[in-house]
C-alpha cells in the first residue's frame, strides 16, 4: 500500500462509536496540550531574562486556582470515563440471535469451527449484518484475538472461556491479528475475517466438505469416549442425565443451584469433583489434559443440542 | 513528631529500629502476595481445596508452632538479657536457634512424609497418589509448598543472623543492640507462621 | 563527630584516593552513586543497542536481519534491561544517592554500609540476568506472562528471572535507606514543608519501591518455583490461575511506572524553578500530589487487563481509578507551567532537558486518558500505542529528566562544566529524534499494529519506516552527552560553588564537596526555593 | 517488656494454639476459619504488641505497620474484587 493511512477501517457497529471517543479524546488532548505548549513557550519568550514584560503582581501560590484546576481535571476524567465504561459494558450483552463461534488460539493458529462442523484456520467466515458471538479457549498460552477494523479485542485463556462479539457492518476482508505475546512465531499468528454477504455466506457454509456437524461430532466423541456410558439413557451407573441440562438450574450436593451455562459444562468435564450434582456420588474421571479444546468444544455443543431434547427429566 | 523535627537530634537507635521495620513491610507484603494465591485457590466457587488440609500432619503442625512459639520466648528473654547485659543473653540466642534448627527438622520430616505419600512436586504424582482426581490436592499442595517453603527460607536466614550474632558476641560493637534488631526479624517470622498454621492445618 | 579541634576537611570526596579500593569499597554515598552511575550508563547502552537492532528490523516488513527467535530475545532483553537495570535505579540510585544526604545537609545516608552493600546485590542480580542473555538469551517478554514462562518457554527463565529477582533487594535496600534518611537525618529546622521537592519525590518513590518490590518477588519465586518444582499455582492444567500472575506483577509493575517517573518530576521542579528565577508554584500542592501518585499507583494495576479476562465489573473499578490518577499529574504540570510565569527565564542545557520533559510528559500523559478509557482501550491495548505512550513516559519523560539533572548537577558532582554549547544541541537534537521515532507509533498502534510483533502486514511500512529513522538521531542524541561530559572530567574549566546560583543546601557546600559533605552542619530557616528576579528584571518597587 | 510480661505472654500464645487445635475438632462450619482467623490475630497482636514491643515505639513505627495493613487491605480488595465479579 502506497498511501500514508492514518485512519484503520471501520466495520463493525462498535467501530464509529469507539472512534467517536477516540476522535473526541484526541481533540480534547490536543486541545490541552497545544494550550499548554502555547502557555509555556509564551512564557519562556515573554519572560527571557531582559524582556521588557512586566513582572509586578507574581505569587507563588494561588489555592483557589489550584482547586479549580484540580476539580476541572477531576470532573473531565469522571465524564471521559463513563463514556468509556457504558460503550465497554456493551461486550457482555451480544445481540439476541447472535450465531456462535468455536475460536481456539493454538500456538501459532487461530481455529475457528462454525456449529455445522466446518472449520477454518486462520480465517473465519462470518455474515455480514449479523451479530457473532465467538466463544475463545486456547490450547497452550495466552493468545489474543484482535479485529482492528471492529475496534474489537479479547485475550483466549487456557483452562477457561472468554467471549467477544461483533456485528459486522461491512462486507470484505479485514486483519485478524494475534495481539497478546504468545512464543516465537507471535507475529505469524495473523488470518483473515472475511464478511460477506448472508447469501453467499450460507453458500459458503453449505459447500463445507462432508463433515458432520459439531453437534454430531460431539456425539460421536460422546459414545467413544466412553461418556454414554454412564450419562446415556442405557446406562447402569447412576450418572446425572443431560438432556434438558443446558440452561437448567442444577442442585449441587453443596446445597448450592448453579445454573449450567458454558463454563459449568466445561467444568464438569475437566473437574468433575468440583460441583457434584446433589444425590450422586463423586465418581467421575477428569478428562483434564485428555481432550483437545476442540473436541471439549464438540462434547459442549452436543450437550447444548440436547437442551430441547427428550421428554420431562 | 517533636523529636522527629529534629532531624539530627534522634541518635542512631531509632534508625535501626525504624529501618527494620521498613524492611519487614516489605517482608509482609511478599509474603501477602503468596497468602494471596492461597485465598484465590480457596475462595473459587466449588473446589474442594481445603481438602488437602487434611492430609497433612495435625499433630506436627501443632507441635511445630508450639516450638517457633518458644523461640519466640526464648529471643524475648535474650534482648532483656541483653539490655541489662547479663550473660544469659547469649545463651538465649543460642537456645532461639536450637528451636529454629528443631523446627527446620520437623519441618523437612513432614516433607519426606508427604513426598513418600506422593503428595509434593518432587515426585511424579499421577504414579504415587492412589486417587483418580488428585487435582485439588495437587493445587493445595502447590500452595502449602510455597508458603512453608518461603517461610522455612526466612528461618534459614533468621538462624544464621541469630547464630552469627550469638557467636561473635564479643566482636560486635553494640551486640544486645544488635539482637534486639535481628529479634523483630526472628518474631515476624513467627507472626507469619501463626498465620500460616490455621490456614494450611486447620483449614480441614 | 563534633567539629573542635580538627580543622574542616577541605579535600573533596572526588579527589580522595583513587585506587580501586577506595572506589569499590567507598561506604560514601556520593562515590556510591558514581558506581551506580557507571553501571547504570552501561546498561542504558546494552538496552538502547537491542532498541536499535529492534528498530532497523523494523524498518521493513519482512524479517531480513535477525530470526523470529533473536527478535523475540531482543525485545525482552530491551525490556528486562531498560526498566530493571536502567529505569527502576537511574534518577534515585545515582542523583537520589548523591543529593539526598546533600539536600538534607546530612554526612551521609542513614545505613551507608547498607548502600554499599545494594550496589554489589544490583551488580550479582543483573549480571547473573545478563549472563543468562550471553547464555542462549531469555524470549518471554519483560512481562514473563504464565503459562508461557513457566510451561512453553526453553529459554533461560529461571536464570532471568533470579537476577532480577535478585535486583529486586538491591531496590528494597535503597528504599528504605532513603526512606530512613528522610526520616531522622533532616537538618536542624528543615521540617516537611522546607524540603525540596526531589526529596519529596524521592521519599514517595521509596515508599513505592519498599511496598511493590516484594510482591514482583513473589511472582518470580513462583514462576521460578513452577519451572522448577512444577509448582503449578499459575497453571490451569492443576487448577491454578494464569491471571493470578497478572495481577501480582501489575501490583509491582504499575507502580514501578512511579517509581520511574516520580524522581523525573522531583528534577524537573528543582530546575524550572532555578532557570526562571520564581519560586515553584504551588508548592505544597505539588509535593502532595507526589505523595498522591505514589498512592494512587497502587489502585490502578488493572488497567493493563482490560481484556485479559478480568470481570468487566473489576474493568471499571479500574477504568475510574486510573482516571484519578491523572489528577495529580495534572496539578503538578499545571504548578510547573505557571512557575514560569512572571520570571527572568534564561535557557541553559539543564532548563532546555526540563521544558523538553514537560512537553513529552504532558503528551504521554494525556495518552494515558486513551488507555484508561475502557472501550477505547480494547482497540488500543496491546498495540504500539501503548508502546509509544510508555517511551513517552519513561524516555521521553524520565531518560529526559535524568538528563536535566545530570547536568544541573553535574558541575556539583564532578566540580567541572561541561560545553554548553554541545548541552543545547544535544538537548535538541533528543527532542527532535524522540518524537520522530515515537510519534509515529501511535498512528501504528491506532491502525491496529500489534507489538511485539516481527514482521508485520505492508499498510504499516511507512510510518515504521519514519520512526527507524527518528531512531537514528535519538542515537546520536545520547551519545552526544557521553561524549562532551567525559571529556568535560579532563579537559575543562573548574565549576564554582553554585555555578546556577540556586537555593537549596547541596549549593551551599563546595564543588565537588569534601568528604563528609558540609564543613559546619548547615542550619534551615526558611521554605526552598527562594528565588529573587534578578536585577535588571526586578519590577519597580510596588505602591 | 519484663521477663514476668514475656512469661505472660509466651503462656498466652501456648493457650490461643491450644484453643485454636481443639476448635478443629467442633465442626462449625465457616465459624471454624472465623475462630482460626481470630486466634491467629490475637497470637500475632500478642507477639507484636509485648515481644516487638510496639505498644511503646512510637508514631512511625505504628504507622509503618498501619501502612503494611493498610497495603494487604488494597491488595486483596482490588484482586479479590476480579475473582468475586467474574
Amino acid at each position: 500500500m502506497d498511501s500514508i493511512t492514518v485512519h484503520p477501517i471501520e466495520a463493525s457497529t462498535l467501530a464509529p462509536q469507539v472512534d467517536l471517543l477516540f476522535y473526541a479524546l484526541l481533540a480534547f488532548s490536543f486541545g490541552l496540550g497545544i494550550f499548554l505548549t502555547v502557555l509555556v513557550v509564551g512564557y519562556a519568550v515573554k519572560y527571557r531574562r531582559g524582556s521588557k514584560a512586566d513582572r509586578s503582581g507574581e505569587q507563588a501560590r494561588n489555592t483557589v486556582l489550584e482547586i479549580a484546576w484540580t476539580s476541572a481535571t477531576a470532573l473531565i476524567a469522571l465524564g471521559i470515563f463513563l463514556w468509556g465504561a457504558d460503550l465497554f459494558l456493551e461486550r457482555d450483552h451480544p445481540p439476541a440471535g447472535a450465531i456462535e463461534i468455536a475460536g481456539i488460539g493454538k500456538q501459532w493458529m487461530w481455529i475457528f469451527e462454525h456449529a455445522n462442523g466446518r472449520r477454518e484456520i486462520n480465517e473465519l467466515h462470518v455474515p455480514l449484518g449479523r451479530p457473532v458471538v465467538v466463544n475463545l479457549s486456547s490450547e497452550d498460552v495466552i493468545h489474543s484475538m484482535f479485529v482492528p477494523a471492529f475496534r474489537m479485542k479479547m485475550d483466549a485463556v487456557p483452562g477457561r472461556e472468554t467471549r467477544l462479539w461483533f456485528q459486522t457492518t461491512r462486507a470484505g476482508t479485514f486483519d485478524l491479528f494475534c495481539a497478546e505475546y504468545c512464543g516465537t512465531q507471535h507475529s505469524e499468528m495473523r488470518g483473515h475475517i472475511v464478511v460477506q454477504p448472508e447469501e453467499q455466506f450460507a453458500a459458503w457454509l453449505a459447500a463445507a466438505p462432508s463433515t458432520a456437524s459439531l453437534v454430531e461430532q460431539g456425539q460421536t466423541l460422546f459414545r467413544a469416549l466412553g461418556c454414554s456410558g454412564c450419562h446415556g439413557p442405557n446406562a447402569t451407573v447412576r450418572a446425572p442425565r443431560l438432556e434438558r441440562l443446558y440452561g437448567h438450574p442444577v442442585g449441587l450436593s453443596r446445597g448450592q443451584t448453579v445454573i449450567a451455562d458454558d463454563g459449568y459444562i466445561r467444568d464438569s468435564i475437566l473437574q468433575p469433583q468440583k460441583d457434584v450434582v446433589g444425590g450422586f456420588d463423586p465418581i467421575m474421571p477428569s478428562f483434564q489434559g485428555l481432550i483437545t479444546e476442540d473436541d471439549l468444544g464438540k462434547l459442549v455443543a452436543y450437550i447444548k443440542s440436547l437442551a430441547n431434547a427428550g421428554g420431562p427429566p | 513528631m517533636s523529636a522527629e523535627a529534629q532531624g539530627h537530634a534522634t541518635g542512631v537507635e531509632p534508625s535501626g529500629e525504624f529501618g527494620v521495620f521498613v524492611f519487614l513491610v516489605s517482608e509482609g507484603l511478599l509474603f501477602s502476595a503468596l497468602i494471596l494465591g492461597y485465598l484465590v485457590a480457596r475462595l473459587a466457587p466449588g473446589a474442594d481445596f481445603a481438602a488437602g488440609s487434611r492430609e497433612l500432619s495435625l499433630p506436627l503442625g501443632t507441635l511445630n508452632t508450639a516450638v517457633l512459639l518458644s523461640s519466640s520466648f526464648c529471643i524475648a528473654l535474650a534482648t532483656i538479657w541483653g539490655s541489662e547485659r547479663s550473660r544469659w543473653a547469649r545463651l538465649a540466642a543460642l537456645a532461639t536457634v536450637a528451636l529454629g534448627i528443631v523446627f527446620l527438622c520437623i519441618k523437612g520430616y513432614e516433607y519426606f512424609e508427604e513426598a513418600q505419600k506422593g503428595l509434593l512436586p518432587f515426585r511424579d504424582m499421577s504414579d504415587r497418589y492412589p486417587k483418580a482426581e488428585p487435582q485439588h490436592l495437587r493445587l493445595f499442595f502447590d500452595v502449602y509448598l510455597a508458603l512453608t517453603g518461603t517461610h522455612a527460607l526466612h528461618v534459614i536466614s533468621g538462624i544464621g543472623l541469630v547464630g552469627g550474632i550469638a557467636l561473635f558476641w564479643r566482636r560486635l560493637a553494640r551486640p544486645a543492640h544488635t539482637l534486639k534488631l535481628a529479634a523483630l526479624y526472628w518474631h515476624f517470622i513467627d507472626v507469619i507462621w501463626v498465620f500460616l498454621f490455621p490456614l494450611l492445618y486447620l483449614a480441614r | 563527630m563534633t567539629a573542635t579541634a580538627e580543622a574542616p576537611d577541605r579535600r573533596s570526596y572526588f579527589a580522595e584516593g583513587w585506587n580501586p579500593a577506595a572506589w569499590l569499597l567507598s561506604t560514601d554515598h556520593k562515590r556510591i552513586a558514581w558506581l551506580y552511575l557507571v553501571a547504570l550508563l552501561a546498561f542504558f547502552f546494552i538496552g538502547g543497542a537491542a532498541a536499535t537492532l529492534i528498530r532497523i528490523e523494523l524498518a521493513t516488513p519482512a524479517a531480513d536481519l535477525v530470526s523470529d527467535d533473536t527478535y523475540n530475545k531482543l525485545f525482552t532483553v530491551h525490556g528486562i534491561v531498560m526498566v530493571w537495570f536502567f529505569l527502576i535505579p537511574s534518577i534515585p540510585a545515582t542523583l537520589g544517592n548523591f543529593l539526598l544526604p546533600l539536600m538534607l545537609g546530612a554526612k551521609d545516608l542513614a545505613f551507608p554500609r547498607l548502600n554499599l552493600a545494594s550496589w554489589y546485590v544490583f551488580m550479582a542480580g543483573s549480571l547473573t540476568t545478563l549472563y543468562a542473555v550471553i547464555a542462549g538469551g531469555v524470549d518471554t517478554g519483560w512481562t514473563f506472562y504464565t503459562p508461557l514462562s513457566t510451561m512453553f518457554s526453553n529459554s533461560h527463565v529461571s536464570l532471568a528471572a533470579a537476577g532480577v529477582f535478585i535486583v529486586g533487594f538491591s531496590t528494597i535496600m535503597t528504599g528504605i535507606n532513603f526512606i530512613v534518611t528522610t526520616h531522622k537525618l533532616r537538618a536542624p529546622g528543615q521540617t516537611w514543608f522546607r524540603l525540596p521537592i526531589f526529596v519529596w519525590t524521592l521519599y514517595a518513590t521509596s515508599l513505592v519501591m519498599v511496598l511493590a518490590t516484594p510482591v514482583l518477588a513473589a511472582s518470580l519465586l513462583l514462576i521460578v518455583a513452577d519451572r522448577v518444582f512444577g509448582i503449578g499455582i499459575f497453571d490451569p492444567a492443576q487448577g491454578g490461575d494464569p491471571l493470578l500472575f497478572q495481577h501480582l506483577f501489575w501490583f509491582y509493575s504499575h507502580p514501578a511506572v512511579y517509581i520511574m517517573i516520580l524522581p523525573g518530576m522531583g528534577v524537573v521542579s528543582e530546575i524550572l524553578p532555578c532557570f526562571s528565577r520564581r519560586p515553584l508554584f504551588g508548592y505544597r500542592f505539588v509535593a502532595y500530589s507526589a505523595m498522591g501518585i505514589a498512592l494512587l499507583g497502587f489502585l490502578v494495576w488493572g488497567h493493563h487487563m482490560f481484556v485479559s479476562g478480568q470481570s468487566s465489573f473489576a474493568g471499571v473499578v479500574f477504568s475510574f481509578l486510573s482516571f484519578c490518577i491523572a489528577v495529580p499529574s495534572a496539578i503538578k504540570v499545571f504548578n510547573w507551567t505557571l512557575t514560569m510565569r512572571k520570571g527572568s527565564i534564561t535557557f541553559e542545557t539543564p532548563m532546555l532537558y526540563a521544558l523538553g520533559f514537560l512537553g513529552l510528559f504532558v503528551f504521554g500523559g494525556l495518552a494515558g486518558l486513551f488507555l484508561a478509557a475502557l472501550a477505547v482501550d480494547v482497540h488500543l491495548t496491546d498495540t504500539y500505542f501503548v508502546i509509544a505512550h510508555f517511551h513517552y513516559i519513561m524516555v521521553g519523560g524520565m531518560v529526559t529528566a535524568f538528563m536535566a539533572g545530570l547536568h544541573f548537577w553535574w558541575p556539583k558532582m564532578t566540580g567541572r562544566m561541561y560545553s554548553e554549547t554541545w548541552g543545547r544541541i544535544a538537548a535538541a537534537t533528543t527532542f527532535v529524534g524522540f518524537n520522530l521515532t515515537f510519534f509515529p507509533q501511535f498512528v501504528l498502534g491506532y491502525l491496529g499494529m500489534p507489538r511485539r510483533y516481527h514482521t508485520y502486514p505492508d499498510e504499516f511500512a511507512v510510518w515504521n519506516m519514519l520512526s527507524s529513522a527518528g531512531a537514528v538521531i535519538l542515537a546520536f542524541g545520547y551519545l552526544m552527552p557521553l561524549c562532551y561530559l567525559g571529556w568535560s572530567l579532563f579537559r575543562s574549566r573548574r565549576a564554582p560553588d553554585n555555578p546556577w546560583d540556586a537555593t537549596g543546601l547541596e549549593w551551599q557546600t563546595s564543588s565537588p564537596p569534601p568528604q563528609h559533605n558540609f564543613a559546619t552542619q548547615p542550619e534551615v530557616t526558611g521554605p526552598p526555593y527562594q528565588y529573587e528576579l534578578p536585577e535588571i528584571d526586578r519590577p519597580a518597587a510596588p505602591r | 517488656m519484663t521477663i514476668r510480661a514475656a512469661l505472660l505472654t509466651y503462656v498466652g500464645l501456648l493457650l490461643l494454639l491450644a484453643l485454636t487445635v481443639a476448635s478443629t475438632f467442633v465442626p462449625l462450619g465457616a465459624g471454624n476459619s472465623l475462630i482460626n482467623l481470630a486466634v491467629a490475630v490475637a497470637k500475632a497482636a500478642l507477639i507484636g504488641m509485648v515481644f516487638m514491643h510496639l505498644r511503646r515505639s512510637g508514631l512511625l513505627v505504628s504507622l509503618t505497620v498501619a501502612v503494611l495493613l493498610f497495603w494487604i487491605c488494597l491488595m486483596y480488595g482490588l484482586t479479590l474484587n476480579d475473582y468475586f465479579t467474574r
